[in-house]
């Protein structure tokens, strides 16, 4: 007897609790298995781009805050530093350092919602996440208490930051600093000894080295593949070539590996801000830049490590106050590259398991 | 037995999708310059109850205003707030919300949260007419109000409220999730205030 | 540290493989002819010593009167990057070869560029809107763009 | 000795209705006892719903409903009245029929659970002597509940969770009767009540494997976590209910919590010891030594519900074949060695044997059966 069977199609998204936003993926599914995939973008496409060529550039800060709402301080640093290099502008010391903490904080912030997110599509009911959130909102606190905003901050400007710190941050950041490990300890303990996760992280979703260079994945896709890259490392911005940190990679690029990466990148950034603390100098936070900033002719492209990957902004001027051109390089549009490749023939839970391991943002994705 | 795979059905192509999708929007789009009902008009309308049905009334409103299960959906940053708002340090379960259904059927409230571009308005109201009545929409963030920062971009809509009814409005970029937490209470107090047995003159 | 390449140096390099095909090249920038386009990024993929297995970011600009498409090139093995581009001088229809046989990274790059340039990528094997919904009229990062 | 059906009952609400011969009062007597389990079942669900939705903020870091009522006590009361009068929504191409019944199709066999269940000593409305076959042959019904509705909804991730939830029950079924069958040959008896009177010492010491197994068995039968496919949010969103609004959620909604409170009082009968406690011969204390079990099982679920992640189907399936069915296999061998050859043994040995064998075992299991390696297949 012959059964006829048919593959169907399942629409998840873009409203749906595993996509992380509007994100939407058409499976074409052979029961459980996923024969096909489709991804759909543009459910969040505000035209970043095009409205920045609108404005000046110091008003074109605001939008970066909400590419990568995860990580704003880190987009408004790439920003920062792409227009800087266009322009010319030397930062003060103090302000670097001052970036430097920021940005390794909302490092922090955003790998402990990468993780919790991942354990939610793994289907962990909450816990790990509001565990999680519980340390993000002590990072939230500190970043109040520097701008009074706890998602988009708006903090770092050309050639400077907006405000010096106040009196109580730096007590308030050493306390973090001290107390975050033993936390991560812990997660670590109760995640990475859980043997439902190792099952469902391990062995699935394997990106291998070339693929990853192959299909331009950037952060920690790329170094769960096992490749040593790091642009803070690379090419060293800011002041990061003043202190000591190491690179975490790993080796097999599946899904527990890219958790494992996110977990090492946390504490080495706790490194980092302890040794920013120390050697903060005091001084001037703010490089004179005029009101309106006219750049020479010119185009610029300016790249930090964002928390996912390298976050890049190539600008051209043609010497009015407004950008000619503004393109973001989003690492996690990059990094969702490869998403067709691996979730082909795995079944439909893996397949979120793999998504929530990319650590995407769709403001970034789609822009 | 032998399993006989067929060949993908036709419908599935994904041009037919996109172009099925493309239409939606347009449609959309063209609709949105029809202006939706106020939603609140019924507050000023004179209640002609008696003392049972307003009995009736108020342990009906005190269930829904007590239970209100937020759609599990998320748009943008705003989103991220309403997680917190969700999570440990606000944790809006302390008034029964924390059961943010995934299935909009199943649900009470839309808290569009975050930017709407006009691809996306057909799926959110898609999301709306799927809920069940009764139904409540905050809008949360200038995002969802007006558009807000991206008002003049060519792919977003300037205001959720020419898609769907809005309740309540809850200014900020983002608003805070004390401000979510508010507005949330200002919508049970709207609840609470509603007529259920009494036709409506202007529906 | 990333060393930024001498656009000269490549471009001899270049111009030995395929004669005539750089226009100018400064900087960290080389300029080459349209046609050239898929040849010379699987020459800079391959070719000892630059090895440029990552495509960091690939963009477009449009200049009104012509577009301008750039490659970002990075080596992740020697450390070291170029900029490659390409002039689009035809407005009404604007063609190029598509990269992704190369490096698959720009499969998404060349679409959002097709969405919002309106340049074709011959060779792409998905070429379709990606941000913006079938039936959408115009391109907008076109400078020409009205709403 | 007093029995709650035909001494306590009549003493506590004198109204004489009950007679205590059968033949004159049967029907009176069985109407009145069907309603009280029947509102002893939906007011119990309200308060697990309201528990579990406390101990998970607790453990979430977070306090959970408190605003509605003391405590936040009437907030599944404000629940209930809620769905019941929400809009009722039945999509278009959807089998009406079917999908009109499949609540009713869930709920009923799990409420009919409750049936034989003994609160005390014989105080079971049906005291059955073979209880726990009919416990076995009913309590798998509600999952053609559960696929009438994937099916009749007309909705892809519903059927999707229907189709899960079929090869998920019918695995998990034999390793659970294999377990109870242990618990069946100590006792000597099917009736349930029978093995509550049997446990001088509660089985969960003597069968201690067989608990584990059952107790995993049952978390799959009724889709809890970490085998909660059927629901799975991250994946199918909604799983089966999701089409469903209204009343017939709500009963959907019941019937999960039905089948928690159903498999919470078998492990209590079956291996906590049941009724019994210190005391027991008191009137009223051992209906509450029963419920004070019910709840500390219902902990536990929660306890894991709130903590590990959702296994992957195939992994699910394979802890069924590959692990629980062969220990349920020794579990037996051993159990009914134990009952044929030393019968007049005390039952402590056994306990110490039996705990140190079902230690062995799950640590060789552990070992053997590692899924971190298994491949994935198509």
């Amino acid at each position: 007897m012959a059964l006829k069977t048919e593959t169907f199609l399942v629409n998840a998204g873009p409203q749906h609790p595993s996509t992380h936003g509007v994100f939407r993926m058409r499976f074409i599914l052979d029961g459980e298995v996923i024969q096909d995939v489709e991804p759909v973008f543009g459910y969040l496409h505000r035209g970043i781009e095009k409205l920045a060529e609108g404005l000046t550039y110091s008003q074109d800060m605001v939008f970066t805050d909400r590419l990568d709402y995860l990580a704003s301080m880190t987009n408004n640093q790439a920003y920062a530093v792409a227009v800087e290099k266009l322009a010319g502008i030397q930062v003060p010391e103090r302000a670097e350092y001052l970036r430097v903490i920021m940005a390794e904080l909302m490092r922090i912030s955003s790998h402990l919602m990468g993780v919790g997110f991942l354990t939610n599509d793994i289907g962990a009911f909450l816990t790990p996440l509001l565990y999680m959130y519980r340390e993000r909102e002590k990072i939230l606190d500190l970043f109040d208490m520097v701008c009074g905003q706890r998602l988009t901050y708006n903090y770092m400007r050309i050639g400077g930051v907006s405000q010096d710190i106040p009196e109580e941050f730096l007590p308030a950041l050493k306390k973090f600093t001290d107390t975050l490990p033993r936390f991560i300890e812990e997660y670590e303990q109760l995640l990475a000894t859980n043997e439902i996760l190792l099952v469902r992280t391990k062995n699935v979703g394997i990106l291998t080295k070339e693929a990853a260079i192959n299909y331009s994945t950037a952060g920690p896709v790329l170094r769960a593949s096992g490749v040593k890259w790091d642009i803070r490392k690379a090419e060293p911005y800011s002041v990061y070539n003043r202190f000591n940190f190491e690179i975490p990679t790993a080796t097999k690029g599946d899904v527990y590996d890219r958790y494992r990466i996110k977990i090492e990148e946390m504490k080495q950034s706790i490194i980092i801000i302890k040794q920013a603390m120390e050697q903060l100098p005091q001084g001037e936070i703010q490089a004179k830049v005029p009101k309106v900033l006219r750049p020479p002719k010119g185009e610029a492209y300016g790249r930090i490590e964002g928390p996912k990957g390298e976050l890049g902004f190539y600008l051209v001027s043609d010497g009015a106050t407004n950008p000619y051109r503004l393109h973001i390089r989003p690492p996690s549009l990059l990094n969702l590259t490869p998403l067709r490749e691996l979730v082909i023939g795995v079944k439909i839970a893996d397949a979120m398991a793999i998504f929530g391991s990319i650590d995407i943002c769709m403001g970034e994705v789609d822009r | 037995m032998e399993l006989n795979n067929q060949p993908q059905p036709e419908v599935y192509s994904d041009k037919i999708l996109d172009k099925t999708e493309g239409e939606g929007v347009e449609f959309v789009k063209q609709q949105h310059q029809i202006q939706i009902e106020d939603p609140d008009s019924w507050q000023n309308e004179e209640s002609n109850h008696n003392f049972i049905l307003a009995s009736a009334d108020a342990l009906i409103n005190w269930s829904r205003s007590s239970s209100v299960w937020p759609v599990n959906a998320g748009l943008a940053c705003c989103a991220f707030e309403m997680i917190s708002t969700a999570s440990s340090r606000f944790d809006i379960s302390r008034f029964g919300m924390e059961i943010f259904r995934p299935s909009p059927r199943q649900a009470d409230l839309l808290i569009v949260n975050g930017t709407l571009t006009w691809k996306m308005a057909p799926q959110l109201k898609r999301i709306y007419e799927q809920m069940a009545e009764p139904k409540y929409v905050i809008a949360m963030g200038s995002c969802a109000i007006s558009g807000g920062l991206f008002r003049n971009s060519y792919a977003v809509v300037p205001g959720v409220n020419k898609i769907i009814p809005v309740d309540v409005y809850i200014p900020g970029c983002p608003p805070r999730p004390e401000a979510l937490l508010y507005g949330i209470q200002m919508l049970h107090k709207k609840i609470k205030k509603q007529r259920n047995f009494e036709k409506r003159k202007s529906a | 540290m990333t060393v930024e390449l001498q656009a000269t140096e490549v471009a001899a390099k270049l111009e030995a493989a395929f004669p005539g095909c750089t226009i100018e090249s400064s900087g960290n920038t080389i300029v080459i002819k349209d046609e050239f386009a898929l040849k010379a990024a699987t020459f800079l993929k391959n070719a000892a010593g630059l090895d440029f297995n990552y495509l960091n970011f690939l963009t477009a600009t449009d200049y009104q009167t012509y577009f301008e498409v750039i490659y970002d090139l990075v080596s992740l093995e020697h450390n070291h990057k170029l900029v490659l581009k390409i002039k689009l001088n035809n407005r009404e229809k604007p063609e190029l070869a598509s990269v992704t046989g190369v490096w698959k990274g720009a499969d998404f790059q060349e679409r959002e560029i097709f969405d919002l340039f309106g340049i074709n990528f011959t060779g792409h094997p998905n070429l379709k809107r990606i941000f913006l919904w079938e039936g959408f009229q115009g391109y907008p990062l076109r400078k020409d763009f009205k709403q | 000795m007093p029995t709650f059906t035909h001494n306590i009952l009549p003493t506590v609400l004198n109204t004489g209705i009950l007679a205590p011969d059968w033949p004159a009062g049967f029907w009176s007597h069985m109407i009145i006892f069907v309603v009280i389990l029947f509102l002893f079942v939906i007011f119990m669900a309200m308060g697990f719903i309201y528990f579990e939705r406390r101990v998970i903020s607790r453990f979430q870091i977070r306090i959970g409903p408190n605003r509605v009522g003391p405590f936040g006590l009437f907030q599944p009361v404000a629940d209930v009245i809620k769905i019941l009068i929400k809009e009722d929504i039945v999509p278009l191409n959807a089998d009406k029929l079917i999908h009109l019944l499949a609540p009713v199709a869930a709920i009923v066999p799990a409420i009919m659970v409750f049936a034989v269940i003994p609160f005390q000593n014989g105080a079971a409305l049906a005291n059955l002597n073979i209880g726990i076959l009919y416990i076995v042959a009913i309590s798998s019904v509600s999952v053609v509940g559960m696929v009438m509705a994937g099916w009749g909804s007309n909705n892809k991730y519903a059927l999707v969770s229907a189709m899960r939830v079929i090869a998920q029950v019918v695995s998990y079924e034999i390793p659970l009767a294999l377990a109870i069958i242990g618990v069946v040959l100590f006792a000597g008896t099917l009736s349930m009540n029978g093995i509550v009177l049997a446990q001088k010492i509660p089985y969960i010491l003597l069968q201690p494997l067989g608990f584990l197994i059952y107790f995993l068995g049952s978390m799959a039968e009724i889709n809890r976590t970490p085998f909660d496919l059927l629901e799975a949010e991250g994946e199918i969103v909604a799983g089966y209910n999701i089409e469903y609004s209204g009343f017939k959620f709500a009963l959907f909604y019941l019937t999960e919590y039905t089948e928690a409170i159903a498999v919470s009082t078998i492990i209590t009968t079956l291996y906590l010891s049941g009724w019994r406690g210190p005391f027991d011969s008191l009137p009223v204390l051992p209906v509450i030594w029963f419920l004070i079990k019910v709840f500390a099982v219902f902990a536990v679920i929660i306890w894991v519900r709130a903590t590990l992640p959702r296994l992957r189907i195939d992994q699910v399936m394979g802890f069924a074949w590959k692990c629980l069915l062969p220990l349920a296999l020794i579990n037996l061998l051993i159990t009914g060695a134990q009952v044929v050859f030393w019968p007049n043994v005390s039952q402590w040995v056994f306990v110490g044997v039996n705990i140190v064998l079902a230690g062995v075992l799950i640590i060789l299991f552990s070992r053997f059966f590692r899924t971190t390696g298994d491949k994935i297949e198509a």
